[in-house]
């Protein structure tokens, strides 16, 4: 309490500041600090990310099981070495013409969308920006990579995560991480470009740059 | 405890301190930058699978093969289809922007109705019994040869449905567009008596004379007219462009011969005198296949030695001497002709001057030649049947003129129309049709034009476009654009043999339009009688591919068919005149009017300068208008903002006080107009020249507004030898403002 | 009404007068922000920039105001590092400039920019082979060396001072500040020199381009010479006009003619080093690459980019105040000090405005004119902001904080420091005919 | 700016600029945290005013 | 740095046989999602990633002379991929590819400094004033391969990198590593109808554009064949586009010559 008083002190002689300690001062600086970090690490998060379902709850363990290719079954290579992405209802037609079994989803599925020949506005966990060029080919066809490494085991997964969208980016949240910090453990917890290009540098693949010795720009990007 | 400014100063340093040690600030300052990134008004083109159809180009008479790019629904892209006879993969700037054409703006995009002024969406049946409704009561009058049709082609099933029904129902009135397409025919019909196709073998020539021709500015097919300039080049031929303005063909040219315009035919003389003068001609062909030799030499030798025509042309004697003497000792020089792109007609005896250069080397129906390719026969419907309104009909001489006694030869002469309507009290024609054609922007004198479509009580526009043509209609029934429909292309101009192509749809019509083609099947169903029974179709698309018959499975496989082993008719039976030969003149040819140049329209004293038009790649100056890109493309010597620029040789420019980039009024008997002046040295002194495919009312915000009409300066100046629009240019008057 | 904060012993004007004219002053300050704000919303389509000039009015006035900022850190030097004590009596005011000079370089730089919001990616993926990669670091972080600089300033406020923590915090700054400026001497002289890399180093504009050591072409040591030459003088010049302004004597002469011998002395370097940089420009670099002098100077309509340019530049705005300035003679004379201190940073200017806007306009490719520019209002108003904003910061911290440590001194306040402040009219920065009534207390 | 942004390399330039700039850095930051410390201090034992 | 097998994709332009229609900028803008305005006359405010110049011998009526010069992105390598706007670029957002030899531009990664454009001599690089907006239903139009540009950043041209890329998917998937010569043309090669464009790797003396101008890869790429030039090429910027000219005028249009020096200096 000395040095306090010695505060004010000298306060008293050169300032009309209010007598106060030292602290309630420390006090409202860990309070302060306490209710930010909150804010930051906890609500922030919360009030970023929308939570959207998605239009039928898909079961890829089940569909797994039925199919002979594995995920190649649906999402599949074209011809021209694209890569087809989320199946078309064109596709999911093949089978659920009529409704197979007694899955409720199911039911929804060919009511909304079969009979009334709708496309499933799938949400797309994986989405890139338009500026990125993806191919599917180089990692799967010529690195013969499986999806795991990057989709993570999602072909096991029996419903559907909640889609959580980035309000301001419009990005889905696999995009940068479940983890907010930015953290990842798995190959496949994070879609950012350091993502791509921390593998690409490990296994030397393009390291064309003039600027930076690593990737060069239009091998991912156009 | 209490909250004062320093423990609030605290609370706020701690809460600082904290935000910074969490993720808030930094994942929202990248969040940011991402939505900067991804700014939900940038559009984000939809992914999918991509796909290549064949299909053939129609935005021009070109015939070119196009590959088009789909991803998923959409058109993305139209490219030149390799291997294609016409285009071998490339494309012009019209086709390329192709996709703008489909997906803009300016689509018609349901049947209109004009109201009052103001345009009404009506539905297709009840848009048809409008017409079906006009149609009878016509005829009921005895009045069938008041319908009257235009068409951009008189060739293939479209145009012949049109000219089908219009026989039907009783009326001759059925009218191309004009364009050198006339002039040629005439011309071979004339010196080689037959009714065909020219066909231009540029790419096997070593020698091109040009007279005037935009073989790169879109003369007849643009893209093989391109490769065969460029195959030309490679051969190690020899170009040389005779026209008074450094056009980019002239600069791409061996040799420029700058010439006072109009005057090309009395060059193409000059040429012939020193030729025959020198025996230089092929002696081969001229004694064994031609006849009138005699006559035309005096002709020439007497009326056109090099200083005369040096005087008349104002090409200097020796260049006249030197260009003759190299033109004749080509092994394969060819001769060709029709200004800029070939829109306007031209001079029948400038034609024949130029062709018979032709005959007197004998490049005719040679390798590297000119070629009478026959017109397309695939079409054999079977004879309608007509009643007795119909024979009547017909028995009425065609409104234009065109093969009366007046204008023996030709066939179409939409040129007059406006003037016969406009000197008449009543319309002739009651209802007109407008098919794949604007000539509310495309024929001379725009006023006058439009004040004959004013007199004309019922125009129906067939166009996917609102056209200046459509804008002035009474009723719009929209075509679907050729990406939406099949279609034949018979032929493609100046190619030297007989090809077709067949565009097809590549994708659903976008909006509530129907083929022309089945229009005019349904609108004949309706009226019954005769008429119904001459359209024995359920659709177009039917009579199409019954038409083509055993071709249509090739043309459906490659998009197009040709005939790839098609040889000219040799000498000995190429000519079906009465002596069966080239006649270099006839007693037909005698019975018209002497060369003389004509003249350009004005009076020297008040137009000291004369207006000449130029084509350019850049602007499509045909029916249709050109899509953004291609303005986009326009260079900015040519068009800055809104005002086009015209050329004017630094000489004249001194004289007149005018200087470059700013602005000046051009004056001409027609009209005139607020331009800017651009300086250039490319061209004759005592000339303004003045680029076509500008000054549109309509196609929208893209177009409209921008530059300057040069129809709307210009009249036409009628070939007294054949009736067609041989105008070249107009007097004018170019001032400071 | 705001005597308290004023500091003692020294006479500003009525509060009223003071407030009029910040109003005045913030009126075209705001004209600038409303600029801005179009900026930001429409874009750069606000300007008269084009493809052909990338860089234009701003770059330019970014360029010199961070030149002519260039007094704070070379005065900072000389006075910290080198020890030429006199010096502090006016290196609260260069400190000042340099403040207001660098702070707008980092507001117009924020708007200058097609995606402001993403502007932060020259930080994080710098990109250091690139000379604005330099500048913007050094920039940034001379920008903070300049706020620790002016803070101890600012808390010498007469208020801010009677708190003990910040009366404790400005005074340990001072004790330190020669590690501050010392630090601030380093990013200058670096960022300085990489604004001259700027066109030093574009080797597809001959203009520009120079050879040089290393990475750094000569245009890098030119324009740190020449910011440590012509700050200064704008130190001065902003200093004697200031005085004109408030009609009193604010630094002693003495203070005044040794930073103007320095420059003089410096600017006689950097005009013999620019004369020996164009010459072989002139006769070996250009010639390389297919240009003689006069192609950069002739032919250009309206002669705006004439050979008139670097005769102003190395003649009259380069040697002739050069000459004036290392003469006793000519320091001591009150006009010709004026004048070339004046021409001096006309010089300045003029040699950004060159190395910003001729490299641009002119034609590299034979086919190409001579590109024009005229900016727009947008640009004009926000590159006149900075200047409104320099007066209202001069006016405020002329105001309110003891900017000149030699003003007591001479100017003497008779009455003792009470009420009668407050009622005595005191003249403040605006111009003399903006003055009520003449000032008491002139020198 | 950092070793682990995708553009850092372990090269001459990036540790020679980086190397300048994290230097000034440290300087100012050390600097400035000395200073308001220090600050902190004096005004805890009360000294009295300085004049300069 | 160049690797044992890297290309040098670059592009011969026969002058002689370019007509100037304009098909290359067109098919440009069509490929590559070029936005477009009402008013497009100032070129200088417009984006056209091939722009086509006109050059004149300069001599009065009638021996006046005209070239037409198309001019996509000269990909300059400069000095080991030195290229004049790379090096400049503060934010990394353009790079030169050594494994193709192309110049990248990252449009989501620019930040529109405009540095490069003051840097580019060849006035390749353009900026994007005006937010990239397409009239109601043009959108459809666009080409998913071409990443879309906000307002704000600069853009050029790419050597259509994207069909590039594609052409590679397509031999992966067919076990290919390399692709053939045919297989990545750009937009503008592919369409010009004078087939005045040739594009391939300068790299490959079988492919046509290296038979063309004969590149000497000792005297920093500079043609063999005598017909065949550079832009500028004196700045050092060791161009990619080579053109090629039958005309003495036009070759010697490619670079600046003080006047004392001859007339056959390019060579």
């Amino acid at each position: 309490m000395s040095t306090n008083e010695k505060v004010n002190e000298v306060s008293a002689e050169t300032t009309e500041q209010d007598d106060s300690a030292a602290g309630p001062i420390i006090l409202f600086f860990i309070f302060g600090l306490v209710v930010s970090l909150v804010i930051g690490w906890v609500v922030f998060p919360k009030i970023l990310y929308s939570r959207k379902q998605q239009p039928v709850a898909f079961n890829h363990a089940l569909h797994n099981e039925l199919v002979d290719e594995g995920c190649e079954s649906c999402h599949f290579f074209r011809e021209d070495g694209s890569y087809s992405g989320v199946p078309k209802l064109a596709q999911c037609i093949d089978c659920h013409e009529e409704i197979q079994g007694e899955s409720a989803e199911e039911q929804k599925f060919v009511e909304e969308y079969v009979a009334k020949e709708r496309e499933v506005p799938w949400l797309v966990y994986s989405r890139q920006p338009d500026c990125v060029f993806f191919s599917h080919a180089a990692h799967v066809k010529l690195a013969g990579m499986d999806c795991v490494t990057c989709h993570g085991p999602i072909g096991e997964s029996e419903s559907l995560k909640v889609y959580e969208e980035n309000r301001i980016s419009g990005y889905s949240r696999d995009i940068w991480g479940k983890n907010i910090a930015g953290f990842k453990r798995n190959t496949w917890d994070r879609m950012k470009m350091d993502d791509c290009a921390e593998c690409h540098r490990k296994n030397n693949v393009n390291q064309n740059s003039v600027q930076t010795h690593k990737g060069g720009c239009f091998v991912c990007h156009r | 405890m209490k909250i004062d400014r320093r423990s609030f100063l605290s609370f706020v340093i701690g809460g600082a301190a904290g935000t910074a040690l969490s993720p808030l600030p930094w994942k929202l300052t990248d969040d940011i930058a991402i939505w900067s990134q991804n700014w939900p008004w940038t559009p984000v083109p939809q992914k999918g699978e991509v796909s290549y159809l064949n299909s053939t180009c129609t935005l021009c008479p070109g015939g070119c093969g196009i590959l088009v790019r789909k991803v998923g629904e959409r058109v993305v892209k139209l490219e030149g289809m390799e291997g294609h006879p016409v285009n071998d993969g490339g494309l012009c700037t019209l086709g390329l922007a192709g996709t703008q054409l489909l997906y803009g703006p300016t689509r018609v995009k349901t049947p209109l109705k004009k109201v009052n002024g103001a345009w009404r969406k009506i539905s297709w049946n009840a848009a048809i019994a409008e017409i079906v409704e006009k149609l009878s009561d016509l005829r009921s009058k005895g009045l069938p040869h008041t319908v009257a049709c235009i068409s951009g082609s008189d060739r293939g099933t479209v145009p012949e449905l049109f000219n089908r029904f219009l026989t039907v129902y009783g009326s001759p009135n059925f009218m191309r567009t004009s364009s050198i397409q006339d002039s040629y025919e005439l011309t071979l019909f004339l010196t080689q008596g037959v009714r065909a196709m020219a066909g231009f073998d540029v790419a096997n020539a070593d020698f091109i004379l040009s007279f005037g021709s935009g073989l790169i500015e879109g003369w007849e097919s643009p893209v093989y007219m391109f490769r065969a300039k460029s195959t030309l080049r490679e051969n190690g031929g020899r170009m040389d462009q005779i026209e008074p303005r450094l056009s980019k063909t002239a600069a791409k040219s061996d040799k420029w011969i700058a010439i006072s315009p109009g005057t090309e035919g009395a060059l193409a003389l000059g040429l012939a005198h020193v030729i025959i003068k020198e025996k230089l001609y092929n002696k081969k062909f001229v004694d064994t296949y031609t006849s009138g030799f005699e006559a035309h030499k005096k002709l020439v030798i007497d009326g056109y030695p090099p200083d005369i025509v040096s005087k008349i042309t104002g090409v200097d004697t020796a260049t006249i001497t030197a260009l003759a003497k190299d033109f004749a000792r080509a092994r394969k020089p060819l001769a060709i002709c029709g200004r800029g792109k070939g829109y306007i007609p031209g001079s029948l005896q400038e034609f024949l001057a130029i062709h018979t250069l032709n005959a007197l080397v004998g490049n005719i129906n040679q390798t590297g030649g000119i070629w009478a390719v026959p017109e397309p026969d695939y079409i054999s419907w079977p004879e309608v049947e007509m009643d007795k309104i119909a024979s009547n009909g017909l028995q009425q001489e065609r409104v234009d003129g065109a093969g009366s006694k007046a204008y023996p030869y030709a066939r179409y002469l939409l040129g007059r129309l406006p003037e016969v309507i406009n000197s008449s009290q009543d319309s002739p024609i009651q209802v007109l049709f407008v098919t794949t054609a604007n000539p509310m922007y495309a024929m001379p004198d725009t006023q006058a034009v439009a004040k004959a479509f004013e007199k004309i009580p019922f125009v129906v526009s067939f166009s996917s476009f609102l056209d200046e043509t459509a804008v002035n209609a009474d009723l719009i029934l929209p075509n679907h654009v050729f990406l939406e429909r099949y279609e034949d292309v018979p032929a493609a101009h100046g190619f030297p043999k007989p090809i077709i192509g067949l565009a097809r749809p590549v994708i659903e019509p976008l909006f509530n339009t129907q083929h022309s083609g089945d229009v005019i099947i349904q609108i004949a169903n309706e009226l019954g009688g005769p008429i119904a029974d001459a359209f024995p179709w359920d659709s177009y698309d039917a009579c199409l591919e019954e038409t083509l018959a055993d071709k249509w499975d090739a043309l459906v496989e490659d998009g197009y068919w040709s005939d790839e082993v098609f040889s000219a008719a040799d000498w000995s039976t190429a000519f079906e005149t009465d002596s069966a030969k080239f006649e270099f003149t006839n007693e037909d040819i005698e019975s018209l009017p002497r060369y003389n140049p004509l003249k350009a329209k004005g009076d020297e004293a008040h137009y000291p300068l004369v207006l000449i038009p130029y084509d350019s790649m850049r602007l499509a100056s045909g029916h249709i208008g050109s899509p953004p890109f291609l303005i986009k493309s326009v260079e900015d010597y040519i068009l800055t903002a809104n005002d086009v620029l015209v050329e004017v040789n630094p000489a004249t420019a001194n004289e007149y006080g005018l200087k470059d980039g700013k602005y000046a009024f051009l004056r001409t008997p027609k009209g005139n107009a607020r331009v800017k002046v651009r300086v250039f040295d490319g061209i004759m002194p005592g000339l303004v020249a003045i680029p076509r495919g500008l000054g549109h009312t309509a196609f929208g915000r893209f177009l409209a507004g921008k530059g300057v009409h040069y129809n709307a300066l210009i009249g036409p100046v009628e070939d007294p030898a054949s009736g067609h629009d041989a105008a070249w240019g107009i007097r004018a008057k170019l001032s400071k403002t | 009404m705001d005597s308290a904060l004023i500091p003692e012993g020294v006479k500003r004007c009525p509060t009223w007068q003071f407030i009029i004219w910040i109003g005045v002053v913030g009126a075209v300050m705001m004209w600038g922000v409303f600029a801005i704000l179009l900026v930001y919303i429409k874009g750069l389509n606000q300007t008269n920039m084009n493809n052909a000039y990338g860089f234009a009015l701003w770059i330019w006035a970014d360029l010199t105001v961070i030149a002519l900022g260039g007094g704070a850190f070379f005065t900072g030097f000389l006075r910290y590092i080198i020890g030429k004590d006199e010096l502090k009596h006016i290196i609260n005011y260069a400190v000042l400039i340099g403040f207001i000079c660098y702070s707008s370089a980092l507001l117009i730089l924020g708007f200058d920019v097609g995606q402001p919001l993403r502007a932060w990616f020259i930080f994080w993926h710098a990109n250091v082979h690139s000379m604005l990669t330099e500048v913007a670091f050094c920039l940034t972080c001379y920008f903070g060396v300049l706020c620790i600089e002016y803070l101890p300033l600012a808390l010498e406020n007469r208020q801010i001072d009677k708190v003990p923590f910040f009366h404790h915090l400005s005074h340990n700054m001072h004790e330190i500040m020669a590690v501050f400026a010392a630090t601030g001497a380093f990013l200058s002289f670096f960022h300085q020199g990489s604004l001259g890399g700027v066109p030093g180093v574009m080797f597809g504009r001959p203009f520009g381009f120079r050879e040089g050591v290393l990475i750094w072409p000569w245009t890098f040591f030119l324009f740190t010479w020449s910011a440590a030459a012509g700050g200064p003088c704008f130190t001065i010049l902003i200093t004697k006009i200031t005085e004109k302004a408030v009609r009193k004597k604010l630094v002693k002469d003495n203070v005044i003619e040794l930073l103007a011998k320095i420059s003089g002395w410096m600017l006689v370097g950097y005009m013999v080093a620019k004369i020996i940089d164009t010459w072989y420009w002139a006769a070996f670099t250009a010639p390389s690459k297919g240009f003689t002098l006069m192609d950069f100077y002739a032919n250009n309509p309206g002669s705006v980019y004439g050979i008139w340019i670097l005769i102003a530049e190395i003649g009259v705005c380069g040697v002739l105040p050069a000459l004036i300035l290392i003469t006793d003679k000519g320091r001591k004379n009150r006009i010709a000090l004026f004048l070339a201190v004046l021409l001096a940073v006309l010089g300045v200017c003029l040699n950004r405005w060159v190395m910003v806007l001729q490299v641009l306009a002119v034609p590299v490719l034979t086919f190409e004119n001579w590109a024009q520019y005229l900016p727009s209002w947008q640009e004009i108003a926000t590159t006149i902001l900075p200047v409104a904003y320099g007066i209202i910061m001069i006016s405020l911290s002329y105001r309110y904080l003891p900017v000149f440590p030699q003003e007591r001194e001479l100017n003497p306040i008779e009455a003792p420091v009470s009420q009668t402040q407050e009622q005595l009219p005191e003249p403040e920065t605006p111009p003399a005919g903006a003055e009520p009534e003449p000032s008491p207390s002139g020198s | 700016m950092f070793p682990f942004s995708f553009e850092w390399i372990w090269d001459m330039g990036h540790m020679v600029f980086h190397g300048g700039l994290w230097y000034a850095l440290s300087i100012m930051g050390l600097g400035l945290t000395y200073c308001i410390i220090k600050a902190a201090v004096d005004t805890a034992k009360g000294k009295g005013g300085y004049h300069h | 740095m160049e690797k044992e097998n890297s290309k040098k994709f670059g592009m011969v332009i026969d002058l002689d046989k370019c007509t100037g229609c304009g098909s290359c900028m067109v098919a440009c803008m069509a490929e590559n999602n070029i936005p477009f305005r009402e008013d497009e006359t100032d070129k200088l405010l417009s984006v056209s990633w091939m722009h086509v110049y006109r050059l004149t011998n300069v001599k009065p009526f009638p021996d006046t002379e005209e070239c037409y010069l198309p001019r996509p992105c000269q990909h300059c390598e400069g000095h080991h991929g030195h290229s004049p706007c790379v090096s400049v670029c503060p934010a990394t957002a353009t790079d030169y590819d050594m494994d193709t030899g192309i110049v990248s531009q990252i449009y989501t990664r620019c930040f529109g400094c405009r540095y490069c454009m003051a840097a580019c001599p060849y006035h390749v690089r353009q900026f994007n004033w005006w937010d990239p907006l397409w009239p109601d239903g043009m959108e459809k139009s666009l080409n998913p391969n071409v990443s879309v540009r906000m307002r704000g950043v600069v853009e050029k041209c790419s050597f259509c990198i994207h069909r590039y890329q594609l052409a590679k998917d397509q031999a992966y998937m067919e076990g290919r590593r390399e692709i053939e010569e045919d297989e990545y043309q750009t937009a503008c090669t592919q369409a010009c109808p004078a087939g005045a464009i040739t594009f391939g790797d300068l790299n490959n003396p079988k492919h046509a554009v290296y038979q063309m101008v004969k590149p000497d890869k000792k005297n920093g790429g500079k043609p063999k064949n005598p017909k065949a030039f550079r832009l500028l090429e004196r700045l050092g910027t060791n161009a990619k586009v080579y053109y090629l000219s039958s005309r003495e005028w036009v070759r010697r249009a490619g670079d600046n010559y003080l006047k004392t020096e001859g007339q056959a200096k390019h060579a």
